[in-house]
């Protein structure tokens, strides 16, 4: 993205004063210090990791050999389950206190500045769960060959979490009751990234190749950045104009 | 005659089976202020909707200098202001911030105004203290202060006085008037009686709503 | 468009469904009574003369309706979104209510294709229900299914809620290739090939000429079912023009 | 015909009960996506008719 200043002020001394963003690192920055100001939004997702994998030892077995078996498709769904939890306030705020009308009715492509809200969902909910999840790896004795496979596939995986997931977030966003169904809309979207992403980690502890698990997350990676932010853009101005 | 700015033909809304307004034709032209009135519920947030361009639940046409406003949507953005009833202010971000990064959205935003706009709507005190510290009225002025700083030449403003005290109403209304003293358009909706009497075009949509 | 000038815009508004309406009046007897006839000669064929299978005997015969359900849930996805996408590219009344109509008959359908395939494996497999790549896939088309149908009866603005479904359905058209691809990689991860539901060494014509009559009368079953909802719609979106009150009323 | 008697169509060698229970589900399926949009049409026409009564003083 060009950093260019479109409107230059009359008064050039005051430029380096005021420097215009682009699009892309307006919304980028704007929504990372959002966050910034609202921790909680982003503790809140990774408490929500690690209570979910809790629940799998209390609930099926704490046997390590039973939970390493488990363990990538568990720290996977986990993973999955957070991001969602995350989605529903990706365009919410930005829809009560008009701010998404005024994205909508920026000259700027709107391409850009959603493709920045989702980075910046990725970045505070994708990416501390991909740091996270070693942690949750070792407490469901995920065997050490396994943790490279885990952190590379989440890496490559959530960010599709998140463009997907952003599709459902924009469909519902005028909707009270929302929530729910997100999950309902995004959830069978979300299982090709599943099925690869934990195959991956499964395929790492058990030694094979994992080349081609990381080229078909990445290629569902560029499918997503290419494809969701047209649908999301789309769904935003469907639902602000209903 | 010139290809007026903004025109509208034809225009047909319905909502929630009411027909809101059908047959609907005006022209705005540069140096225009047009009121649009109605009692509660006759449809000017949904006309001022439409026109914006966020609202697309109508048929007929809509020019913009002499262009339909799919082809030109572009170019309209650039050329608008819009006010609308959520003010766009982030609660936890400061004034600044917000203005910034309207400014980081609009090409259109002057920045090197900033410290004369935030003090024009009685916020100068207040550029760094969060949104949600301020009072409601101080948070639509943070999004007014758009107004001074903004070189688009349609301005669509809804209900752009609530909340407002007498006096900065009237700082407004000379604001108003000099936007389209300067070749400017406006299309606003106000429950406040504007001082600027004569100047001012007024549609009322009361007339207008009918059953099919 | 130069006739816009002079012909009334609700003439245009209202044509295209009125049409329709009337077009598929006239159409549904015909294919009421294909359906009837080609559903009717391909059960007595499927049931009473196609013969059993050498290894699956008399339960093969489930394959006259698992199969049929099989592609006419598929094909309804497809017709769903196709639709969906042009009632949002050019904004036309007629191809959203199509759209919406095909929802609800795809679920079921869905629904039917999977229960049959359960029923199936039973005598089969031994189990009511094996993770089998077929019926995975068809699990999740109906889970597809029926975000559409909670997100159109979520949103209340009709117009609203035929656009945000359109684009989920494309979401979920560009996804079907994927889901299905992985669902299938990952099956023959979990298990050896062993005997699937349907791919089978070429069938003899004593087999395959039945099921075909049995597909075509699922597709002519669907068109009827299809018809019938549209109807609804259209009279219920245009309610308030005159020539439905003429039929209310007449 | 590839059954001798009526006893042994019903039975389907044994798996009867998968064969006729496939077959009534898939009647159920055809017989309510035929059905429900009918009966709802005849709600609709219902509806708008008391509602064309209602509004018509006012006209």
């Amino acid at each position: 993205m060009s950093d260019t200043v479109p409107n230059q002020p009359a008064d050039s001394g005051m430029v380096s004063e005021y420097k215009v963003d682009g699009p892309f690192w307006g919304a980028l920055k704007r929504d990372l210090l959002l966050s910034y100001r609202r921790k909680s939004d982003l503790v809140n997702p990774l408490i929500f990791f690690l209570m979910v994998a809790t629940l799998f030892p209390l609930g099926v077995s704490p046997d390590p050999g039973f939970l390493a078996d488990v363990a990538p498709g568990v720290v996977w769904v986990a993973a999955l389950l957070a991001t969602l939890l995350s989605m529903d306030s990706l365009f919410r705020s930005d829809f009560e206190d008009g701010t998404l009308e005024q994205i909508l009715l920026s000259p700027q492509p709107l391409y850009m500045v959603v493709l920045a809200k989702v980075l910046a969902h990725w970045m505070l909910t994708g990416l501390p769960l991909t740091l996270l999840a070693p942690l949750l790896g070792v407490m469901l004795f995920l065997p050490a060959d396994g943790m490279s496979g885990l952190v590379i596939s989440l890496l490559l995986g959530t960010p599709t979490l998140s463009l997907v997931g952003a599709i459902g977030a924009a469909l519902t966003v005028g909707l009270r009751k929302g929530g729910v169904l997100i999950s309902l809309l995004v959830l069978p979207l979300y299982i090709p990234v599943l099925i690869f992403g934990s195959a991956a980690v499964q395929g790492a502890v058990t030694g094979l190749p994992l080349g081609g698990y990381f080229a078909i997350l990445g290629a569902m990676l560029s499918l997503g950045l290419v494809m969701a932010p047209l649908a999301i853009g789309a769904a935003l101005r469907i639902s602000v104009s209903g | 005659m010139p290809t007026p700015r903004l025109k509208i033909e034809n225009l047909f809304c319905e909502r929630d089976d009411r027909v809101l307004f059908e047959s609907l034709n005006f022209e705005v032209n540069a140096g225009e202020v047009l009121q649009v009135e109605g009692q509660n519920g006759s449809g000017k947030t949904t006309l001022l909707r439409i026109l914006s361009g966020l609202s697309r639940h109508f048929e007929g046409d809509i020019y913009w200098q002499g262009e339909s406003l799919d082809d030109c949507a572009q170019d309209y953005r650039e050329s608008l202001l819009y006010f609308g009833h959520q003010p766009g202010v982030k609660a936890v971000l400061t004034p600044r911030e917000n203005l910034h990064w309207y400014a980081s959205m609009h090409p259109a935003i002057d920045l090197a105004k900033l410290d004369y706009a935030l003090e024009k709507v009685g916020l100068s005190g207040y550029e760094d203290s969060a949104c949600h510290t301020l009072s409601a009225g101080q948070n639509r002025r943070v999004s007014l202060a758009r107004l001074y700083l903004s070189s688009a030449p349609l301005w669509i403003l809804d209900e752009p006085f609530t909340a407002i005290d007498k006096r900065g109403v009237a700082e407004k209304e000379v604001l108003i008037a000099a936007h389209a003293e300067q070749g400017g358009t406006v299309i606003l909706t106000t429950h406040h009686e504007l001082a600027m009497g004569d100047k001012i075009r007024r549609l009322n949509l009361d007339q207008l709503a009918g059953t099919l | 468009m130069a006739e816009k000038k002079w012909m009334p815009r609700w003439f245009y508004q209202l044509a295209s469904p009125r049409w329709c309406y009337e077009i598929t009046g006239k159409l549904l007897p015909i294919f009421a009574i294909a359906a009837v006839a080609t559903l009717l000669v391909g059960t007595v064929w499927a049931l009473a003369f196609a013969p059993a299978d050498y290894q699956q005997g008399n339960s093969f015969r489930i394959i006259y309706i698992h199969v049929p359900a099989s592609i006419l849930a598929q094909s309804c996805y497809m017709m769903m979104a196709v639709a969906g996408a042009i009632g949002l590219i050019w904004k036309m009344k007629v191809a959203d209510m199509v759209a919406k109509a095909c929802a609800p008959i795809g679920a079921t359908i869905a629904i039917l294709s999977l229960a049959t395939g359960a029923i199936w494996g039973k005598p089969t497999w031994g189990s009511w229900w094996v993770w089998d790549a077929r019926l995975t896939s068809m699990l999740i088309l109906l889970f597809l299914y029926l975000g559409i149908i909670a997100l159109n009866s979520a949103i209340e603005n009709a117009q609203t809620a035929a656009q945000s479904t359109a684009v989920l359905a494309l979401v979920g058209l560009v996804n079907i290739p994927i889901i299905k691809y992985s669902v299938d990689w990952w099956n023959t991860l979990h298990q050896p090939a062993t005997f699937t539901l349907t791919e089978r060494p070429a069938m003899p014509s004593e087999m395959w000429v039945p099921l075909l009559v049995m597909v075509i009368g699922f597709y002519c079953f669907f068109a009827v079912a299809m018809m019938l909802r549209l109807r609804n719609e259209i009279i219920q979106r245009e309610r308030r023009s005159s020539w439905v009150r003429d039929l209310i009323t007449g | 015909m590839s059954f001798e008697s009526f006893a042994e169509f019903i039975d389907m060698g044994g798996h009867g009960l998968y064969v006729w229970l496939s077959y009534a589900i898939a009647l159920i399926v055809i017989v309510t996506n035929i059905v429900n949009p009918l009966m709802h049409k005849r709600q609709i026409f219902i509806e708008q008719a008391s509602r064309l009564r209602r509004e018509k003083p006012k006209s």
